[in-house]
């Protein structure tokens, strides 16, 4: 059976088994070693688990929640109920409670495979509003002893001996067109809905990045972002069963670091935050450094930035900067991707946000092959990718060869492509509003093609505005430049339909937390170190330095952040102020905190707010503080050239 | 009946540290001793894995008695404790501690341990697999290779906890194990006593002077005052028996 | 054997005992006050008897001599305390006797470097001949020179015992000695006394190395006296001067009895190992020695 | 800098606790061993192999058994020398008088009658603790000391107390050239090494480690007390009489009970002080800096004299020699307790971190 007619993850899964049987397909640090499992395991595991489901009565064309962190089973979950022609829908394991009932509901969903205890109690507490769950069944069993509730089984008692003829037989039946899996879109706005992505589809988009990027067998990649959101699931599942390459899970949330290390990917892709915070971790223990380490470290940190991407991509360098590059890889970049476990990176990917200019080089510079891409849930994640070669900073790459890409008059983003989702699930009318007749899909973000013929994100079509006098108005290329800095977190920025451009800020709670250490600046928590005038000071400069950079491009010059305020808490998607993958709910966020959007506009110097805040545990608290706003310095566009 | 105090009294030098002190305990239960400070628990704890030697009175342990019981005797049959302010080797890593821990179940000598490989290095191996899963039930893998002293105060008492369960003891001792520790903390040890008491079924006998911890988990309570004891049962009864409310509040003797 | 020859050797070995007990008794006030077992006690001795020994060669005074290696003995004694005790104050007891044991080598190094190696003789002008009239009236024949240093012991212990009882310093010490925390709140300056400590442990070592310098003659054998001491200690417990007193004594006069009568049977030498067993034997019965208090260790 | 750890992750806990898991270690460990059993004896002038080498060996592996003792199972002892003097003089008595045993079952067996004094001598260590336990060891030293001098049968009778070292012959040749005494000393040194590096890291180790750090502790969670601490002076006794028989063997050729005082003894101690208390590598690092300190000295004050015109005499120098080796414990007790294998530690963590600070 040539791969070419393996036209399901199923049948990919069994041809893997017999043809690489012995290979790693995952690996799950557990008790402190890597456990592997290796194809034909996995593969007994998923037959097993399918006579499991099917003998629960689990039919064709069911759904089947599964909600947990990245562990082997949760992976076999999802391969069983595709044997039986019946579709995954991962499920965020950090989501609340709430969050879970409409997609159970929406796709009247009866069987559940969940990790732990946690996640048990997560569906019993929605038992009531979900009457068609009826069979929950739990890895982990730590604590469950004494649950008596008759939903509840163990995963163990699921496994079954394999009937050899009824499970060949039953992955027979499926084929491309059939549903692979449903993903639930948390969006920006409104109610989530579910996407539908056929086997074809994802197999097509994950084949055809997998052919150009040359993956093989001997690729191995770490899975730590949640299975629920379609980056993570195309590359710790789709692709490895594409290409046959091994997936390693971490051992807890803590051990990320160590585990990356542990295991050094040759194949990563994390959004953009995962490398902002990244870096912020890099720049705060540079700073504990040595006075020689730092300026070795800052040295040779600057000839990185001069030459680094030009070396990478083997352009031409004057002779004395590759030798002051190679001496800095020895002593200074090669260690800093070992220590972060990144020195056998052959591709980096980031993508699912736009990412700072500055951040990207950053990386690049260091020797460390990232690239950008484009995609959402809705076209299998690959839309446009830049491959070796083609890199730049602000662009996401040109179309992935199958894709077909037009722009509106209004600059939104249409694409055609075999990823394209079926439908959004008993939701006719948003799928009519997203794909055309002639099956265009309306991305929903704004952009253009440059000369190179790479595609150009400016923003989510809804959020790019113009300022009062109509020039352009992209918050998220703002946002992301005041991100690059350390110290500040999260940025959202205000300037649709307005003269001028203010942001509420987000400090990074470790970054400023260790210089205020460093000047021994006494502070209680978070508010109050946010609110300290010091701290104002050194975010100032952050958002001048910014405010210099935008003079210098004419398109930008005038949307310069004016005024600006430091929140009094960390936007949280407990809070609904951010989605589950951490994308800024800019709509939502200027309703929620009107009166400090107002505040910002008409002059004030400070605003008092109160608040509704969760606590950890559940509980809800009112909250009050004022809050200072600060101006900051603008440059005029021809003066910026010298300034800063 | 795992266990039974009978007319145990303990004294250093002039000072009467326990005075005719009686009680049981049944398998499986969380029994606790409360009282205020100096009151003799932990004195009875040290009692009961032989760390002090009653004058009088003896103690019956599943069903063998005795009354000069040395501790590492004790720990052979399998009790196990933790002390109140902690006693880790700080020498040694958070692993090596909780191996230390499984030394009662290690058969092989010294020889074979030298020459390591065959039957010294597949028992190592399979004692760092039972290690590893209390670790792992403990939630402490992210300092599994750190030295302890090197631990704040919280995970130094689970890492305490963690190597007194490394014996697998019928019959668990804790000293005071939420000492000195926050609410998120204490949340955690209770948990982690309750799984212990239940994952593992061992007996717990628990020193402890947060109320709402002992109303909470402990199935019976003995109360010490000036080392006699004046009350025992279930903490309902306990909570409004008027003679430890005097004892706590320190009603004039 | 009579039993005059036995009185005589008991009281030889008693009075050598006394020179035990001297050395002994360095130690005993520096564990006492800081509680710092001072290996380097023997060192001390060596290096005062060879420096008095040299100021004579060099055709000072005896007295002149003397006051001139006692000042030179509080200095090194306050250096002592200020350059390798105060940094290591509360380490584990067996990191400060490896500290001692180095600083014997010091010593030793230094005591050769400064003043030669090759040994004095010392003439305190107390011939080590037996007394006339004490023999003729008993038979005994006790040298002059073991009367003369049991005389200067009695002296020294007497001074020491009305030091500590009597006097504000004295006083401090021994609260000192018991809790470095307590003495401290209550604002005894706590290095003050350290230092005056050392001082007076460099007399003693002074004291005790005349005495041994004048009967041994200054050698570089004068250092392992301090190994002789240690027995001394055990039997005496660390902390009691009068412990220190007893016990050498009972050291002294057991490793002569044990010499003369013991020794031919088993082929002579054995006052080298003699005193360890005799102490080990009883540190087995009583580890905290004779006067040393009984240790509660709290769980 | 020079390690490169990402991607050495552990499938097995066979993998995850071998003595060296990081490959950089192996590597240079193998190294390390190639120079040593290869290199050093093929390029290793006389003087360096009998007169620095060998003796640094026999030195590290008598350091290795006190590190057990005192390191590790934190009972202070000061009768190393006597130790070996057993092993020398036994060893002795046995190539003597049963010649089929061959030199390795004789060195054995001479560990064994070490081990068996150690353990007498160890007996007093479950009623005293700490510096008290000087006095057990002490008394061992000297008792042992006048044992050999007096008992006859044990140097052959020989007059002068000096017995001379019968060549060895293994399997059929005869140890006698420094390159032979070299490679026969490491190899008995290596396994030993391995075997005390392969018990610390098992039960044993742990257990002596308990005692050491707090044996309340360590009773109530099962340890036997004096099965620990007996097994402990066993151990550290019967490498100090391996070591002592080498002494004899490998490096003196001739010995006589004064080889083996009380000086000898705190030269071990200050090894493993400097080198590093409990720890293997320890005990090597603090025998290379005691046997190679001295040979700088004379050197450097050599060059120093050639500088300065008066030459310094020999006396100055071994003076100096000890004023420097006692200051030296003191300079290390007070800023780092753990001694020169703690730096070490430190200096590998820090290139394993770069370019993050330690």
């Amino acid at each position: 059976m040539a791969v070419g007619t393996l036209d399901t993850f199923p049948k990919l899964l069994m041809h893997h088994a017999h043809a690489r049987g012995a290979r790693p397909a995952i690996r799950e640090k557990d008790l402190g070693i890597w456990q592997t499992w290796t194809w034909k395991r996995f593969a007994d595991e998923v037959r097993a688990l399918a006579c499991g489901l099917a003998a629960e009565g689990f039919k064709r064309g069911e759904h089947l929640a599964i909600v947990g962190d990245n562990r082997p089973r949760i992976y076999a979950a999802v391969c069983a109920a595709q044997c039986l022609g019946g579709i995954p829908v991962p499920l965020y394991q950090d989501a609340q409670a709430s969050e879970v009932v409409f997609p159970i509901q929406n796709a009247e969903i009866r069987f559940a495979i969940v990790e732990d205890q946690e996640q048990v109690d997560k569906l019993l507490e929605i038992l009531p509003q979900c009457p068609t769950l009826r069979r929950i069944f739990y890895d982990d069993s730590r604590g469950l002893r004494h649950y008596t509730q008759p939903q509840l089984s163990s995963y163990e008692k699921l496994l079954q001996k394999v009937d050899g003829a009824f499970i060949d037989a039953e992955i027979d039946k499926g084929s491309g067109s059939d549903t692979a899996a449903m993903f639930f879109t948390s969006g920006t706005t409104g109610v989530p809905k579910g996407v539908v992505l056929t086997h074809h589809a994802l197999i097509d988009r994950a084949r055809a990045v997998a052919e150009m990027e040359k993956l093989t067998d001997r690729d191995v990649v770490l899975a730590f972002m949640p299975p629920a959101w379609i980056g993570q699931n195309i590359f710790s599942y789709a692709q490895p069963l594409v290409a046959g390459y091994c997936i390693c899970c971490p051992e807890s949330a803590e051990t990320v670091v160590t585990d990356m290390r542990e295991i050094a990917p040759s194949y990563y892709f994390a959004p953009p935050r995962v490398f902002e915070a990244l870096l912020t971790q890099v720049s705060v223990r540079m700073e504990d450094a040595g006075a020689f380490k730092r300026w070795l470290y800052r040295t040779f940190m600057g000839v990185a930035k001069r030459v680094g991407t030009r070396i990478l991509e083997g352009k031409e360098v004057p002779l004395l900067d590759r030798v002051l590059y190679n001496l800095g890889d020895l002593s200074v970049y090669g260690p800093l991707r070992n220590v972060l476990g990144m020195s056998k990176v052959r591709i980096a990917y980031t993508g699912g946000e736009a990412i700072g200019p500055d951040l990207f080089t950053f990386y690049r510079s260091l020797g460390i092959n990232l690239k950008q891409l484009y995609g959402s849930t809705e076209t299998s994640v690959f839309v446009c990718v830049q491959p070796d070669g083609q890199v730049k900073s602000d662009t996401v790459g040109p179309a992935v060869p199958g894709v077909e890409l037009k722009f509106t008059p209004a600059r939104e983003l249409l694409i055609r492509s075999p990823g394209l989702f079926k439908e959004y699930y008993k939701n006719p009318q948003a799928t009519a509003e997203a794909k055309d007749a002639e099956g265009w899909f309306h991305t929903g973000d704004a952009g253009y093609i440059d000369p190179d013929g790479h595609v150009k994100i400016i923003d989510r079509a809804k959020d790019v505005g113009q300022l009062a006098d109509g020039t352009l108005f992209a918050p998220k290329y703002l946002e992301n430049k005041l991100k690059f800095f350390p110290y500040i977190k999260e940025a959202v920025a205000f300037g649709d339909r307005r003269e001028r451009v203010c942001v509420f800020l987000n400090i990074d709670m470790d970054a400023v937390s260790n210089w205020a250490e460093k000047r021994n600046l006494a502070y209680s928590g978070y508010t109050d170190l946010a609110q300290q005038d010091a701290v104002y000071q050194l975010v100032g400069e952050c958002v001048e330095q910014v405010n210099a950079d935008l003079a210098r491009d004419s398109e930008l010059a005038n949307s310069q952040v004016h005024r600006f305020l430091i929140l009094h808490k960390e936007l949280d998607a407990d809070d609904e102020e951010l989605t589950r993958t951490r994308k800024v709910r800019r709509r939502f966020i200027g309703e929620k905190y009107g009166s400090l959007v107002e505040a910002l506009y008409n002059n004030q110097q400070a605003v008092h707010v109160e608040a509704k805040v969760r606590y950890e545990d559940g509980r809800t608290g009112m909250f009050s503080a004022d809050l200072k706003i600060r101006d900051a310095k603008t440059f005029a566009p021809a003066a910026a050239k010298h300034a800063a | 009946m795992i266990l039974s105090v009978e007319n145990v009294s303990l004294s250093f030098g002039g000072v009467r540290a326990l005075q005719d002190v009686s009680f049981d305990v049944k398998e499986h239960e969380v029994r606790a001793i409360i009282g205020p400070n100096g009151a003799g628990k932990s004195s009875m704890l040290n009692v009961l894995n032989g760390v002090y030697h009653p004058q009088k009175g003896k103690i019956r342990f599943r069903d063998k008695e005795f009354t000069d019981m040395d501790s590492h005797e004790a720990a052979a049959l399998g009790i196990a404790r933790t002390f109140q302010n902690i006693a880790l080797f700080k020498g040694m890593t958070v692993l090596d501690n909780i191996m230390t821990g499984r030394n009662l179940k290690m058969r092989c000598n010294f020889l074979q341990q030298a020459v390591w490989f065959g039957p010294a290095k597949r028992e190592e191996m399979a004692h760092r697999r039972a290690a590893e899963e209390i670790i792992d039930f403990l939630e402490i893998q992210h300092v599994r290779k750190t030295p302890v002293g090197r631990l704040p105060y919280g995970l130094q008492k689970r890492v305490e906890l963690g190597r007194a369960l490394a014996a697998e003891p019928t019959l668990l001792l804790l000293d005071e194990p939420m000492a000195g520790m926050n609410l998120e903390e204490k949340q955690d040890m209770c948990r982690f006593v309750l799984d212990v008491n239940d994952h593992y079924g061992t007996t717990i006998v628990l020193i402890e002077h947060d109320m709402g911890v002992v109303m909470d988990i402990s199935d019976r309570v003995v109360v010490l005052d000036y080392g006699r004891k004046i009350a025992d049962g279930v903490p309902e009864e306990i909570k409004n028996n008027k003679a430890v409310i005097d004892a706590y509040l320190g009603v004039a003797h | 054997m009579d039993f005059i020859f036995f009185l005589e050797v008991l009281a030889g070995g008693l009075l050598a005992g006394v020179m035990y007990a001297l050395v002994a008794l360095g130690f005993v006030l520096i564990y006492k006050a800081s509680g710092v077992f001072n290996f380097a006690q023997g060192a001390m001795v060596f290096f005062a008897a060879l420096t008095y020994a040299s100021l004579l060669k060099l055709g000072m005074p005896w007295w002149g001599a003397l006051v001139a290696t006692l000042a030179v003995m509080v200095v090194l004694g306050v250096a002592i305390e200020r350059v390798v005790l105060r940094p290591l104050v509360n380490q584990p007891p067996i990191t400060l006797f490896m500290a001692t044991i180095g600083l014997t080598f010091v010593l030793e190094g230094l005591s050769q470097l400064v003043w030669g190696t090759q040994p004095h003789n010392l003439e305190l002008g107390v011939s080590d001949v037996p007394m006339e009239s004490l023999s003729r009236a008993t038979g005994i024949n006790i040298s002059q020179f073991e009367l003369f240093a049991a005389g200067v012991a009695g002296i020294l212990v007497a001074v020491l015992a009305v030091f500590f009882q009597y006097t504000r310093v004295g006083r401090a010490l021994r609260a000192v000695a018991d809790d470095h925390q307590a003495a401290l709140a209550v604002g005894i300056p706590l290095q003050h006394i350290w230092a005056i400590v050392w001082a007076v442990a460099g007399f003693v070592a002074l004291v005790a190395g005349l005495l041994w310098g004048a009967r041994t003659g200054v050698q570089y054998a004068l250092t392992f006296i301090a190994l002789k001491a240690l027995p001394v200690l055990i039997l005496g417990g660390f902390e009691s001067i009068l412990g220190a007193i007893v016990g050498g004594l009972i050291i002294g006069a057991t490793e002569k009895l044990a010499e003369v009568y013991l020794g031919p049977m088993v082929g002579g030498g054995i006052e080298s190992w003699f005193a360890y067993v005799v102490a080990l034997l009883f540190l087995l019965v009583r580890p905290e020695g004779l006067f040393g208090e009984k240790h509660i260790d709290r769980v | 800098m020079l390690y490169r750890e990402a991607g050495q992750f552990r499938s097995s806990y066979a993998e995850d606790q071998q003595i060296f898991p990081i490959r950089q270690d192996r590597i240079g460990i193998a190294l390390l061993l190639v120079v040593a059993f290869i290199v050093v004896p093929l390029v290793g002038n006389q003087y360096w192999l009998s007169a620095i080498l060998t003796p640094f060996l026999i030195l590290a592996l008598a350091a290795l058994g006190l590190n057990i003792l005192t390191g590790y199972a934190g009972q202070l002892s000061l009768g190393t020398a006597a130790f070996m003097a057993v092993g020398a003089f036994m060893a002795y008595n046995f190539v003597l008088r049963m010649p089929w045993l061959g030199a390795i079952p004789s060195f054995i067996l001479a560990g064994l009658c070490a081990a068996a004094v150690g353990f007498v001598f160890g007996l007093p260590s479950l009623r005293i603790k700490g510096f008290y336990l000087a006095v057990a060891t002490l008394a061992c030293q000297f008792f042992v000391l006048w044992v050999i001098q007096r008992w006859g049968w044990i140097t052959n009778y020989s007059t002068s107390g000096v017995i001379t070292a019968q060549t060895i012959v293994l399997f059929g040749y005869p140890i006698a050239t420094p390159a032979a005494k070299y490679l026969f000393t490491l190899s008995i040194v290596a396994v030993l090494a391995l075997a005390a590096k392969n018990l610390m890291r098992s039960e044993t180790g742990r257990a002596f480690m308990a005692v050491r750090d707090m044996d309340v502790a360590a009773s109530v969670i099962g340890i036997p007390m004096m099965k620990t601490k007996l097994l402990a002076f066993a151990i550290s006794s019967f490498y100090c009489g391996v070591a002592g028989a080498l002494y004899t063997y490998t490096y003196l050729g001739t010995v006589e009970p004064e080889a083996f005082t009380l000086d000898l003894s705190f030269r071990v101690l200050f090894m493993i002080i400097i080198g590093g208390i409990g720890s293997i590598l320890g005990s090597f690092l603090g025998a290379a800096f005691i046997t190679l300190f001295p040979i700088f000295l004379n050197v450097f004050s050599g060059w120093l004299s050639h500088l300065t015109g008066q030459d310094i005499s020999h006396a100055v120098i071994s003076n100096l020699e000890v004023i420097i080796f006692g200051g030296l414990i003191i300079f290390f007790l007070i800023v780092e307790p753990n001694g020169l294998a703690r730096l070490w530690q430190i200096a590998k963590e820090k290139l394993r971190l770069w370019p993050f600070p330690h």
